[in-house]
């Protein structure tokens, strides 16, 4: 690759539930981005978005509801289902082509408005077998984790400690939805939820209507000091049927590869200063850090106990708090990102690394217990 | 403009009611076909983008979960596209910027839609907000209905002649589909079958619409090298363009239509077209009621605004015509949504590559394919080449 | 200060008819006959169950029909006391994955016959590994819950 | 807030012909079919723009908003113009008569139609306004779908008709009846 594509500005909403009308948000949310990059409207080159109809307030066709809200009237763009890191890469792949210069990525996700999660990825399943006995992503996760722990030994409480360590660094974080302060003996005293999953290792369902805007090399650096450069990306989809694969040996790895070597890491805990994980369940973090090879297999609760992931470890997971502290399904992806983009700037605020960061990963999954996952690096 | 980008091969599925095969079931038999067609090993498949229009429409949310074998993506890049009744095209678009951008050398790129396993029109309802537009907006029909009656109106042109010229396309169409193995409705119609039919929504009526249809679409992206390597006839990528506009019916213009213009402007602008009636040889533009073709032969600048209906009647679009535009029979006569923006440039590739069968328009060198979405809202528009 | 905005509830219905076409017509028509269908993969050797009319790994079309054991191992399960949508059930329920013997994938189905309601003496009662049996409903329709759940073989 | 409250209708098995009309399949057996419905429900925010619309609509007003760069008046009212993409917080009330740019008579009915057939929806452009205001166009006989192509016709002007019981709701206008 010849040319670069850099991320120069991002804006995003916190994830608490509002009563705004989700048209208004996403207007604020792209304005807002534009006029920090100082790009305006007419001068984007494409506009690609990233929503999905059931987690979309009941509106199908998501894109055309909010097409000119986000700053897309008579504008070339196209949108990405499920996965907002998905709409990233497009936008990128559009700049390298060479026909445009920006791209305005956006990930919307309302989710005040949509029933439970549960509900709407009780729709990811087949008519015929999955649906008929009612699976729904909490209950492949909770299959996941009764594995995890059977077959890897991980404990209740490294499950745990990764809640506490998230929920702490979500203090620090003034997007995070969920804020509050918790310990191990708060996280057992939580409601089972699908044994053996309890409440509180679940997700949240948040808002999230983020937007970033991306340029090819000479422009980026003309619009910012700090332009944050996309270095490599991977992602990976594994089979449909929840008793056809082997939950604990994914696609993440694949996905990974792809990324590390788009982006010449070899060694990834070293290289990597910072990794934003999407962990709508607990344990999953620790599953995640496994296959992005952080640590060797079934060593995930470890790396927690070490205090590896920590904010001043050598590996920091989730320093803003990750999903656990705010989940728009679609849009996660994307935070992830904002959250990496925002270290390496040194502009994460409170929950900025207190070492230098120069390269950050993000991820993102989505299906049951990570059927398809996505992983994206930038750097300096 | 990224490297150049070829489309290698395609497949489809025969089109209809298609109650013999569960939906992945479907979509197999036209990944199964592309493979077969171009003999490339699905393992040799960099990436793959997978397409519907909006997954509720047959109640499975977030699809590529539900395709992912049947795709052959399982251990792949994924990527998945919807963008309405565009969702086609901009699968096509997906495929062409992922191979453009050199990310990957081979991607195949897979649309579909089972329709009879939903409600179009209900699902279509749910394309309209609550709060404003849900109530007044009859489907697809009305939409459509509105903007003929507009364009019809604001150019004087006498209702009678709007009919006639839909009715010779109606007529053309069916007549066309049965030379495509792959059409959903062949029908022989009588003009007066056609201006008699059941009215939908006046001035629509049954056989100015296009059909539900249940079928799939593959076709196979590469890069200029991989084109070579594999010795496959390619239809290159000349041009592509898309426009969008206001998600409020009544904000914009639908007669002189904006986005349909832009659209091909971009394209156009791409593929070095300046006289695109002259320059293209055939076209396949997305039809899914016989009026709106007309518009867009305007909008498309194949004739000045006002004249299509004197030009169709005349037979200036028609196979053995100057422009021959859907040949195929179109999304008039074959509409799984999801599906039908790929058919178009599937189609538009069969012809530059001389394999489009019993309608192929003999020595076609450049051809459009196009796709619209959303309500009134998205033009897409794709040109192909024999030559880079 | 903030105004307590309204909001509108938007019930999203919508019908669905979906094709099962001969692979799971006859997967159906199994059940009714108490009956548990898989298909083998001529290439990889594989059964899988519910019979399906494609290999997942290979992508060859499959046409060996096997009824297979209605015994196998828990390899993973969930209980919940809630009630979540779509559930099949009232709760208390256990959804699990479940090895059939002679088959080379994971059933999706539920457990149960056993004193449900306390998760502590679930937890004793299921594990890896434990044995389980198809228990059948007495009247059977062609449908996944013709199968009642599976129940520890004692 | 109350969370989605949702409930799967039916989930039933028939037996039902696949009927093949247009292409004979090689295999003529017959395949199960089944059966369902969702109703799943969402809850959508008015937040304060759509709010101030609807409660102008409980007084018998049409508000519209005025884009400060374009000078276009908005309607329904939005707060923000998306070709000039600024705020618009310059609220008008806009005439209740205006001109038809476009109808169509609505005879058929489908599952969850909102309302119900015949209707005449309409592109309405209010006097004064930029956009075209959608709504149904009525006071006049349906029966007879050929009446009515004689009787309405683009250009036509017409005026807001209120109901008598007002809901905070786009149908506070009943409809829209010719001048």
């Amino acid at each position: 690759m010849t040319n670069r594509v850099g991320i120069v500005e991002v804006a995003m909403t916190p994830g608490a539930e509002t009563k705004e009308y989700f048209l208004d948000q996403v207007f604020k949310i792209s304005k807002e981005v534009l006029d920090k990059a100082g790009v305006a409207r007419d001068d984007v080159g494409t506009v690609i978005s990233a929503s999905s109809d059931v987690f979309h307030g009941g509106m199908s066709c998501a894109n055309s509801y909010y097409w000119d809200a986000g700053a897309a009237f008579l504008k070339n763009g196209s949108r990405q289902d499920g996965e907002s890191l998905f709409a990233f890469i497009y936008a990128v792949m559009r700049i390298l082509s060479g026909n445009y210069d920006t791209a305005l990525v956006l990930g919307v996700c309302k989710g005040s408005e949509n029933p439970d999660d549960d509900v709407l990825t009780h729709f990811f399943t087949d008519p015929f077998y999955q649906r008929q006995v009612g699976l729904n992503e909490t209950i492949a996760a909770a299959l996941q984790k009764r594995e995890y722990m059977d077959r890897f030994g991980i404990t209740e409480e490294q499950c745990a400690g990764v809640v506490v360590k998230n929920l702490k660094n979500a203090l620090g974080n003034p997007y995070a939805h969920v804020k509050k302060k918790v310990s191990l003996d708060d996280v057992f005293a939580s409601k089972v939820f699908m044994d053996p999953l309890k409440e509180i290792e679940c997700a949240p369902k948040s808002e999230g209507i983020i937007a970033m805007v991306l340029a090819k090399e000479e422009l980026a650096k003309k619009l910012t000091d700090k332009p944050v450069w996309f270095k490599g990306y991977g992602s990976s989809i594994d089979g449909f049927y929840l008793g056809d694969r082997d939950l604990l040996e994914g696609e993440l790895p694949n996905a990974a590869k792809r990324a590390y070597d788009a982006a010449g890491i070899k060694d990834p805990r070293k290289e990597i200063d910072v990794a934003e994980l999407c962990e709508p369940y607990a344990f999953q973090e620790m599953l995640w850090c496994e296959d992005l090879g952080f640590c060797e297999r079934g060593e995930g609760g470890k790396l927690l106990e070490s205090g590896a992931t920590g904010v001043n470890g050598d590996i920091p997971v989730n320093p803003s708090g990750g999903v656990l502290a705010m989940n728009p399904y679609v849009s996660r992806g994307l935070y992830r990102l904002a959250e990496g983009f925002l270290q390496v700037r040194g502009q994460a605020g409170e929950r900025q690394l207190d070492k230098e960061v120069n390269t950050a990963l993000a991820h993102s999954t989505h299906g049951f217990a990570g059927q398809c996952h996505a992983v994206a690096i930038i750097g300096s | 403009m990224g490297r150049p980008v070829a489309i290698i091969g395609s497949g489809q599925t025969h089109h209809g009611r298609r109650f013999d095969v569960t939906y992945p079931e479907l979509i197999k038999e036209a990944v199964d076909a592309v493979f077969e067609n171009t003999g490339i090993s699905p393992d040799d498949i960099e990436g793959v983008v997978s397409g519907t229009m909006p997954s509720m429409m047959e109640g499975v949310a977030l699809t590529h979960f539900y395709f992912a074998e049947v795709l052959r993506s399982v251990g792949k890049p994924i990527m998945k596209t919807e963008t309405c009744g565009s969702t086609g095209i901009s699968l096509a678009f997906t495929g062409y910027y992922w191979v453009a951008s050199g990310m990957a050398d081979l991607v195949l790129v897979v649309g579909s839609e089972k329709m009879n396993e939903g409600d179009s029109q209900a699902t279509m309802t749910t394309v309209l907000e609550p709060f404003y537009q849900r109530s007044f907006i009859a489907g697809a029909p009305g939409v459509f209905s509105m903007q003929s009656q507009e364009w019809s109106v604001k150019f004087g042109i006498p209702e009678e002649k709007v009919r006639a010229a839909a009715t010779r396309l109606s007529v053309d169409h069916h007549n066309d589909a049965f030379d495509n193995p792959y059409a959903h409705i062949k029908k022989k119609l009588t003009e007066d079958e056609v201006n008699n039919a059941r009215i939908i929504t006046y001035p629509v009526r049954l056989w100015d619409v296009c059909p539900n249809s249940d079928g799939a679409c593959a076709m196979i992206f590469a890069s200029e090298e991989m084109a070579k390597k594999l010795g496959l006839t390619p239809a290159w990528v000349r041009g592509v363009g898309y426009s969008g506009e206001e998600y409020w019916f009544g904000d914009s213009e639908k007669a002189i239509w904006q986005c349909a213009i832009d659209a091909a402007k971009q394209a156009y602008g791409m593929a070095g077209i300046t006289n695109p009636r002259k320059d293209l040889d055939v076209a396949e533009v997305y039809n899914p009621f016989t009026f709106q073709e007309l518009l867009y032969y305007e909008c498309f600048g194949f004739c000045d605004f006002g004249q299509a209906c004197d030009l169709t009647l005349k037979g200036v679009f028609s196979r053995d015509g100057e422009l021959p535009c859907d040949p195929s029979g179109g999304t008039l006569c074959t509409n799984p949504i999801g599906a039908t923006g790929l058919n178009r440039v599937a189609e538009a590739a069969l012809q530059v590559t001389g394999q489009a069968g019993d309608h192929q328009i003999p020595g076609a060198k450049l051809s459009l394919a196009h796709a619209m979405g959303g309500v009134d809202q998205y033009n897409g528009v794709m040109i192909l080449g024999s030559e880079k | 200060m903030k105004k307590d905005f309204y909001t509108l509830e938007n019930v999203i219905r919508l019908p669905h008819k979906y094709a099962a076409g001969p692979t799971f017509t006859r997967f159906y028509s199994g059940l009714k006959e108490g009956t548990i269908l898989g298909t083998s993969c001529p290439s990889c050797k594989k059964t899988f169950v519910p019979a399906r009319s494609f290999c997942p790994g290979c992508l060859v079309n499959l046409d060996e029909w096997v009824a297979v054991s209605q015994e196998g191992e828990v390899v993973s399960w969930a209980y919940t006391e809630r009630e979540f949508f779509g559930m099949p059930g009232k709760p208390p329920a256990i959804l699990a994955l479940i090895k059939l013997d002679g088959t080379d994938c994971n059933f999706l189905h539920l457990i149960g016959g056993i004193e449900m309601g306390d998760r502590d003496s679930v937890s004793s009662a299921i594990k890896r590994g434990t044995r389980v049996r198809a228990a059948w409903n007495d009247e059977k329709r062609g449908h996944m819950l013709d199968i009642k759940y599976f129940e520890p073989v004692s | 807030m109350r969370k989605g409250a949702i409930c799967l209708i039916s989930s039933i098995l028939s037996l039902s012909h696949s009927v093949e009309e247009e292409r004979v399949m090689e295999n003529k057996n017959d395949y199960l079919i089944l059966e369902d419905e969702v109703a799943i429900t969402y809850e959508n925010a008015y937040g304060p723009t759509w709010t101030r619309f609807f409660e102008g609509l409980k007084d018998e007003i049409i508000y519209g908003t005025r884009c400060a760069k374009c000078d276009r008046v908005l309607v329904p009212a939005r707060s923000f113009c998306s070709r000039c993409f600024v705020e618009t917080d310059d609220w008008v009330e806009v005439s209740q008569e205006g001109a038809i740019i476009s109808w169509v008579l609505t005879e058929y009915e489908y599952f969850g139609m909102p309302t119900k057939p015949p209707f005449i929806g309409a592109l309405i452009k209010l006097d004064g306004t930029d956009t075209n205001f959608l709504h149904l166009v009525g006071g006049i006989d349906l029966s007879d779908p050929d009446t009515v192509r004689k009787t309405v016709k683009n250009g036509m002007k017409v005026k807001a008709v209120w109901q008598e019981e007002k809901k905070g709701h786009i149908m506070d206008i009943k409809y829209f009846e010719p001048i």
